[in-house]
């Protein structure tokens, strides 16, 4: 089994599916002779030539609307938002054009498109390199919105992602690109070769989409989390020795009810962690799903851990950051209840 | 396109259907009902109705043989000989007297009557497609009282000498030789029926006993009373096809061997499945419960305004049970608050001899929990039996031992389907031993062994 | 003169208000066959001095001239006889839904009046699988793609002939098979993705051309330089359309930068542009004829500014009296495309004013048959008759189960 | 022939009405279908409105100059075959296909089932809205045994049948059980003995003025609940030496006497000179609720943790009756069989550690209540009786109050009737 970071792991997804299947084409700032700012179409351009794989002017309102374009032609593209700070000039070609391609035609049009884009906090990006605009997107209706928090995830998730007929943001914690990071920053780096999650198998393979993932069986609590913040909870649980058990979202939209609901009927608490800030972010919108189907199993008020609501600071990156310590206090509050 | 709109529509006129439709018009509401064949369903027209009527004139014959030999009574009389063909011509004409009484109680009930088959476009819309053309129906409220069907064999289609019980009712003579495959109470109804007229019967059941839904006490005079009659029983013992000739049936049976059983007619009752296919049930992602349609305890389904009564919400599947859900639910659509809350459902097997069970027997008693004590009573000690020549069988009481509170009341024995009203409405008004053992039980009837079995269970019996 | 040293700021009036006299000289015009035909593999800088320039053919007795009308070449009468119908059709079902709309049964319609040359024409020159991207107002395409009509009044009156099923707003209809893509309310979104299309035309190899469709208005959106940006860049097979019909509702194309002709714009990007007068049927599908042959073999996209005048209002709930002359649209130099086409067939003897009285009932007859048809399948009057169960369908391919029990909730 | 109406349709997207500028037609003349009629004006623009059927115009909806309502009658034509009038067509914007509410909601005529009992101790009985029902209501599962008359009758009228004590065999409630609990708000109470009547009132006082600073100057001090622990020792020996001969002398089917059964009799008393005590504090209300009904919570250990079974009604029930259901509470707690409602209610509560009491403690008020009584353990201690040391059987108490509602004053009032009337078990039987 090969060993990959996050990074050689979306390559080798997109590698694979444009090898397989002549319909996919990659393009986006800097993606083509380049490779991308962070590497992730390194060599797709010079294996699979010029026209399948370019870069793009800077102008995230015409690569979106061109790429839906190609998409109703009958291509599938997958193309990058250089950072999820920069998805906003496209989002009227996203929520207005794409979002509703099929509905508004009746099925005569319909759109296959990969919208990737480096999200989230924990580099030091300050407000413009750190974002988490998973909600902008989890409101509209026609989308589906996925975020991977492992290399073996990426892989698997961006793999079905291209194949679906739906359009789809594929939200890639940039923190998590190199290696696990669970908030203990002061920590060294454990790169993903060193993690069991590292290893991703060669060729063909899907993770599908609309599917939660129990990452850690409990009892007492479940944690609901998504990217980053699934190694932050982790490690939430193992500091305060509280049997929590951690579900890693993957897909925000569809959302898989049944795993949520069955996790907190049996352990009747329930603790949200997301990096975006807290007003109506996704943790919203789970507290509202689980209040509807377990209020009656609940023990205790759910709580929510979410970035605070200001735009995300640039020095105070670890006071703002979600870490475990602040998960771990979360933990013991709702256990009190 | 003719559209209109209601505020109920019911689709299927059976027991269910037609109960429910005519409570819904005395109630005032605009109904509709879509009936796809004849009102009054599979009961009236080829289930309970006109089986009845055969395993009659069945008794009738078998007595008149009885008579036709030396007997007790003294009483002789020539070999009688039977023209099934007015036998059945006797059934239909039962069949359409009651059937057209069904039309004039939905008449009468301002009910408008659509013969046609109904699917959903979606939760309001309904497509009737009618002799004349498709109609379109807007209801506010829709119950879904589609029945059930039986169950085919893939490896033995009904057909050619295969048939199902509906054809069995029309067989205008009696086959020389039947096997029954499915050791159910429909197979067993029609089989000991067939089996007086005449034919040579087998019965072919793949679990380890007939009648599994009641205990072997209860099944062991029925069997007892199908040996006397010739018929001869093979459990553990699975249908397999037709044989290459088409002419008997190849059956394995418990040891793995296999036989072929020569058979003019095969009747395969292996059980029945609702009915909810071809209405568009699963585009509109309503719940499903293992073929059958999920209701709640006001008969709602997944979707809202839409209800579901009877054989297609699955088991128990009795006339009974659908009149009342029926009757409940045309209630509920006109706004009373009503709930499913009945204590039992009576079940009644017309073999004979009949056997009734209401609420829970001894076994199921002590499995949900309860200390019981129970009073057994057999017919050989009633002076009305004996007077009739029909001594076997028995009434079983069960109640709660602390404080005598009855939890289910079984019998089987000739004409004892009579006694199972009374046995519901004990149940039903929370009977202590003491309440039947209380009342006076006329005599000489049947019925006094009730009385006797609740003295037995309270350690004073009389009679024995 | 204005006092020197001190900005003020200007924002731009239209020529004539109400009550004044209409005028049309600030719009630079050429006479009938005074342009050039330039080879189609033309250098884009070579086609700046089109820009201030109007391609014509036919002049002012209905006659056809000058190197466009050779490179043009001589048209069969009937295909003319055709185009004319087609326009003819398209003027009537416009007036027929406006009419509708003050009786109920529909709810919104925008109607073309004046500009039908301008698509009638151009759909002739088109191939099979080649795609319009449209707006609301280029309903002529579909009239003269040969579009059963009675399914596009199922949409204005929300019954079951409608295609969409009630999910777009009329008259945002789709028509893939008709090369017709689906209308977007949003304003010039589709400009840049049927350059998108042109794009994945010419990955995938094939030859299929885009036709991108835009008003004078809406050309000030991103999306308009967006898709100019790509076109230049990557060369695909599209021909961007840029309708200058004077008004974008209540305002005049100096409000939207028109006081520079608008196929000046493609300069900046090298990208080739021409201006064509919009209700000359014959310019019409000689420009169309030579810019998608330009496409189509490779030498570019291409941007083209047919020059009209919306002689209708807005929309059903538009009254142009308001802010513009009674009499501009009357006024409008270059005519009314239906009466010049006219003119010159009957000037080369091949119709009569008998003839078109005659084709004018006919196609009046056709049009209020299929009407009368739609509406006996219900009209908005009624509340519209389309499924209450489209709401949820084809949301996603496949229903996720968080609709499947909203749909159970609600009971439809 | 028919009238058919054409209604002012909305020409204006959304606008409510449009003024009437010019009429095309008057009464009497033939219009065809299509012909214009009127013309009217919006903010946006002037309309003018074509017939939409051929007919004979026999009215017109208003004069020039007047506003129309969008759907209102704009005019009224005589036409060949049926016109609409009849069919009381509605306006085109009323009638949308949205399907009707379902008739949800059961008859209003039916009074509310009374709220479960909420998680919280208290009850989640509104402020003046009769409390749950006295009679311990039989184990969750048992489907309470009546006839289909009675139990339709019950369902109609809002009575939770499991609420009703049946006085038939068997414990099957009769009719007449049940008109007993329509006409009594909170259902007979059927074990009490004649004379011992059980109050059902609760008296409101707004905390409001004074009381009001209090509680929010307690409160900021102190998280919820400001505790205030009051210690006492209590001679216990004559209620014991008592205890111990009616035990004694009890008959069999008599319960077996703990101290408990005399200690609530006691509070029960006490609690009529101190009713503050006896109260539930819903602070984020700002209301608080004295209940004439004693529901005494026993704080009991269990294997699985602390539980604290309710004895209803305790100023109901004599010293046997108290005795029987503290012993069938305890059972059914030490099980796990007591029920939610059987776990819920209490209005004050005793904590004892028994042998394990301990010299004193401060116990945790059972939130929302306002009081809690602590019994530590019994002693054999030498005590001066005024001449000389005499050995006594003594009991220390501590017991919590909620500061913000009880004042110091009124814990100790209590606390020293308690002790008052365990000191001298005869008066617990002479004022009962």
């Amino acid at each position: 089994m090969a060993r990959m970071t996050m990074i050689e792991a979306i390559r080798d997804a997109m590698d694979v599916k444009m090898t397989q299947d002549k319909r996919v084409v990659v393009f986006g700032e800097d993606v083509g002779y380049f490779g991308g700012v962070f590497r992730c179409t390194q060599g797709l351009q010079a294996k699979h030539g010029k026209e399948r794989c370019f870069d793009a002017p800077i102008n995230e309102g015409g690569i979106v609307g061109a790429a839906i374009g190609m998409a109703t032609y009958g291509l599938r593209p997958c193309v990058e938002i250089q950072f999820a700070d920069y998805v906003f000039p496209a989002y009227d070609q996203i929520t207005q054009e794409a979002a509703r391609m099929r509905f508004r035609s009746n099925g005569d049009f319909t759109c296959p498109l990969v919208i990737r884009m480096p999200t989230g906090g924990g580099i030091f990006g300050g407000q413009c390199h750190s974002q988490s605009p998973e909600a902008c997107f989890t409101h509209v209706a026609g989308l589906k919105v996925v975020i991977p928090s492992n290399p073996y995830d990426a892989k698997g998730l961006l793999i079905s992602a291209i194949e679906d007929d739906d359009p789809v943001i594929f939200l890639e914690p940039k923190r998590l690109y190199n290696g696990p990071f669970d908030g203990h920053h002061e920590r060294k780096i454990v790169p993903w070769s060193q993690h069991e999650f590292g290893e991703v198998p060669e060729g063909h393979y899907n993770v599908p989409l609309g599917k939660a993932v129990v990452r850690r069986p409990g009892a007492d609590v479940t944690v609901l989390a998504y990217g980053t913040m699934v190694h932050v909870a982790l490690a939430a649980a193992q500091e305060t020795g509280i049997d929590a058990e951690v579900i890693d979202i993957r897909t925000l939209l569809p959302l898989d009810l049944e795993t949520i609901e069955a996790s907190v009927a049996k352990t009747g608490r329930c603790v949200i962690v997301h990096e975006a800030t807290q007003t109506s972010g996704f943790g919203a919108e789970l507290m509202a799903v689980v209040q509807e189907a377990c209020f009656y199993h609940l023990e205790a008020p759910m709580i929510r851990v979410a970035g605070y609501d200001a735009p995300y600071p640039y020095a105070q990156e670890w006071a703002y950051f979600p870490g475990p310590d602040r998960v771990g206090r979360a933990l013991r509050e709702v256990m009190e209840g | 396109m003719n559209q209109r709109s209601c505020k109920a529509l019911v689709i299927g006129a059976g027991p269910g259907g037609y109960v429910a439709a005519i409570r819904a018009g005395q109630l005032g509401l605009d109904t509709i009902v879509v009936e796809a064949e004849r009102p009054g369903g599979t009961c009236l027209n080829i289930g309970c109705i006109p089986s009845k009527a055969l395993i009659h004139a069945a008794e009738e014959f078998e007595s008149a043989k009885h008579r036709a030999e030396t007997n007790a009574l003294g009483i002789s009389a020539s070999a009688p000989t039977i023209d099934l063909a007015r036998t059945i011509a006797w059934k239909d004409g039962i069949v359409q007297r009651l059937t057209g009484g069904v039309s004039g109680l939905l008449r009468k009930a301002k009910v408008t009557t659509i013969h046609g088959t109904a699917k959903f476009r979606d939760g309001r819309t309904v497509e009737v497609t009618t002799a004349e053309g498709v109609e379109i129906i807007k209801p506010e409220h829709t119950i879904i009282a589609t029945g059930s069907a039986a169950v085919e064999l893939p490896f033995l289609p009904f057909g050619g000498k295969v048939m199902s019980s509906t054809e069995a009712l029309a067989l205008t003579e009696v086959p020389k030789s039947l096997v029954v495959v499915g050791g159910g109470y429909i197979g067993l109804e029609l089989g000991t029926a067939f089996a007086k007229f005449g034919a040579q019967v087998t019965i072919v059941e793949a679990a380890g006993k007939i009648l599994p839904q009641y205990d072997s006490e209860l099944t062991r005079p029925v069997a007892a009373r199908l040996a006397h009659l010739g018929v001869e029983v093979m459990t553990g013992t699975k249908a397999k096809g037709l044989s290459p000739d088409g002419a008997g049936l190849v059956v394995t049976q418990a040891d793995g061997t296999e036989l072929t059983l020569p058979a003019d007619k095969i009747l395969v009752t292996v059980g029945r499945r609702p009915r909810a296919d071809g209405l568009g049930l699963e585009a509109m992602g309503v719940t499903m419960e293992r073929g059958a349609i999920r209701i709640d305890e006001r008969c709602r389904t997944s979707m809202r305004g839409l209800y579901a009564i009877g054989d297609v919400t699955g088991e128990p599947m009795l006339a009974h049970r659908a009149m009342a859900q029926g009757e409940m639910v045309a209630d509920i659509i006109a706004g009373e608050n009503r709930v499913w809350d009945k204590i039992a459902i009576p079940a009644v097997c017309f073999t004979d001899p009949e056997i009734v069970s209401v609420g829970l027997s001894p076994d199921e008693a002590k499995a949900a929990g309860h200390d019981v004590v129970f009073g057994h009573f057999p017919f050989q000690a009633n002076g009305r039996a004996m007077s009739v020549e029909r001594e076997d069988g028995f009434v079983r009481i069960v109640a709660r031992k602390s404080d005598h509170l009855v939890l289910g009341v079984q019998a089987v024995g000739a004409g004892v389907s009579e006694l199972s009203s009374g046995f519901a409405l004990a149940l039903e008004m929370g009977a202590r031993l003491e309440d039947i053992a209380g009342t006076i039980h006329t005599h000489p009837t049947r019925g006094e062994v009730v009385q006797e079995a609740a003295l037995k269970a309270l350690g004073r019996a009389l009679h024995i | 003169m204005t006092q020197p040293g001190r900005p003020r700021l200007r924002v731009p009036e239209p020529p004539a208000r109400p009550g004044q006299s209409p005028r049309f000289d600030h719009i630079p015009m050429s006479p009938a066959g005074a342009v050039g035909c330039p080879p189609i593999d033309v250098d884009p800088a070579d086609t700046k001095p089109f820009a201030y320039q109007l391609i014509r053919i036919l002049d002012d007795a209905g006659k056809a001239v000058g190197p466009w009308a050779d490179y043009l070449g001589n048209v069969d009468a009937d295909v003319l006889r055709r185009g004319l119908r087609d326009m003819m059709k398209t003027r009537f079902l416009d007036k027929r839904m406006l009419l509708a709309h003050r009786q109920g049964k529909t709810t919104n319609y925008a109607a073309s009046t004046g500009e039908e040359a301008i698509t009638c024409g151009f759909q002739r020159m088109l191939s099979p699988g080649d795609m319009n991207f449209p707006t609301y107002r280029q309903q002529g395409l579909l009239v003269a793609s040969g579009y059963p009509l009675e399914k596009f009044m199922g949409l204005q009156f929300g019954n079951d002939l409608d295609p969409v099923e009630g999910k777009n707003l009329p008259p945002m209809i789709s028509a893939r098979d008709y090369g017709y893509f689906t209308i977007s309310g949003n304003l010039a979104t589709q400009y840049v993705q049927s350059v998108g299309w042109a794009m994945a035309s010419a990955i995938s190899g094939d030859d299929k051309v885009a036709a991108g469709w835009i008003g004078d208005g809406a050309a000030a959106e991103g999306d308009f330089h967006s898709a100019l940006l790509y076109a230049s860049v990557y060369r695909p097979p599209a021909v961007l359309n840029l309708i200058n019909n004077q008004w974008a509702i209540s305002s005049f194309v100096g409000i939207a930068g028109g006081h520079v002709p608008l196929a000046c714009r493609a300069h900046g990007y090298g990208l080739a542009s021409i201006r064509v007068d919009g209700n000359d049927f014959l310019a019409v599908m000689a420009a169309a004829k030579w810019a998608i042959a330009r496409a189509r073999q490779g030498h570019g996209a291409i941007l083209i500014e047919w020059v009209t005048y919306r002689a209708a209002a807005h929309s059903t709930s538009d009254d142009p009296t308001v802010y513009r002359p009674k009499e501009e649209a009357a006024a409008w130099p270059l005519g009314d495309p239906i009466e010049r086409l006219k003119q010159h067939l009957v000037a080369i003897g091949e119709w009569s004013d008998e003839r078109h009285a005659q084709a004018q009932g006919e196609v009046e007859e056709e049009i209020l048959g299929l009407q009368k048809l739609a509406e006996s399948h219900g009209t908005m009057i009624g509340g519209g008759s389309a499924p209450l169960s489209a709401i949820f369908e084809k949301v996603y391919k496949d229903m996720p189960e968080h609709i499947r029990r909203q749909r159970q909730k609600a009971g439809i | 022939m028919g009238e058919f109406r054409i209604r002012m349709p909305d020409v204006g997207e959304g606008i409510a009405e449009a003024e009437l500028v010019e009429w095309h037609v008057a009464p009497g003349d033939m219009v065809r279908e299509d012909q214009i009629i009127a013309a009217v004006m919006t903010d946006k623009a002037t309309v003018e409105i074509p017939s939409t059927r051929t007919g004979k115009v026999v009215a017109l909806g208003g004069e020039v100059g007047k506003a129309i309502a969008i759907g209102s009658e704009l005019i009224r034509l005589e036409v060949e075959g049926e016109g609409n009038i009849g069919a009381e067509e509605p306006p085109p914007a009323a009638r949308a296909e949205a399907p009707k509410p379902v008739p949800e909601a059961p008859k209003p005529a039916a009074a509310p089932a009374p709220a479960p009992v909420s998680h919280v101790a208290a009850p989640a009985a509104p402020a003046v809205a009769a409390i749950a029902s006295p009679i311990a209501p039989r184990a969750e599962g048992e489907k309470p045994i009546a006839s289909p008359a009675v139990r339709d009758r019950a369902r109609k009228a809002g009575i939770d049948l499991r609420r009703v004590a049946g006085s038939g065999p068997a414990g099957r409630i009769t009719h007449d059980d049940l008109d007993r609990a329509l006409s009594a708000p909170d259902g007979g109470v059927s074990s009490a003995r004649p004379g011992l009547r059980a109050a059902a009132t609760v008296k409101e006082i707004k905390v409001v003025g004074l009381r009001r600073k209090i509680a929010e100057k307690m409160a900021i001090s102190r998280s919820r609940i400001p505790h205030i622990t009051y210690m006492e020792e209590i001679d216990v020996t004559d209620v014991e030496r008592l205890r111990a001969k009616l035990n004694a002398g009890k008959r069999e089917d008599q319960p077996k006497l703990t101290f408990l059964p005399f200690l609530v009799r006691a509070m029960v008393i006490a609690i009529r000179d101190e009713p503050v005590v006896n109260a539930l504090y819903d602070d984020a209300a700002g209301v608080v609720r004295q209940y004439g009904g004693v529901h005494v919570g026993i704080a009991a250990q269990t294997p699985t943790g602390l539980v604290v079974p309710v004895v209803k009604h305790a100023e109901a029930r004599d010293l046997w009756g108290c005795a029987a259901e503290i012993n069938r509470l305890a059972a059914a707690a030490k099980s796990g069989a007591a029920t939610r409602e059987e776990l819920t209610g209490s209005t004050i509560t005793i904590t004892s550690l028994g042998p394990l009491g301990g010299l004193a403690h401060t116990p945790i008020i059972n939130h929302p209540e306002v009081a809690i009584f602590g019994v530590n353990k019994m002693q054999m201690r030498p005590m001066w009786d005024g001449e000389k040391f005499v050995p006594r059987m003594m009991m220390n108490t501590s017991s919590s109050f909620d500061h913000r509602i009880v004042d110091g004053w009124n814990a100790a009032t209590f606390v020293q009737r308690v002790k008052a009337l365990l000191e001298e078990p005869a008066m617990i039987f002479m004022e009962a």
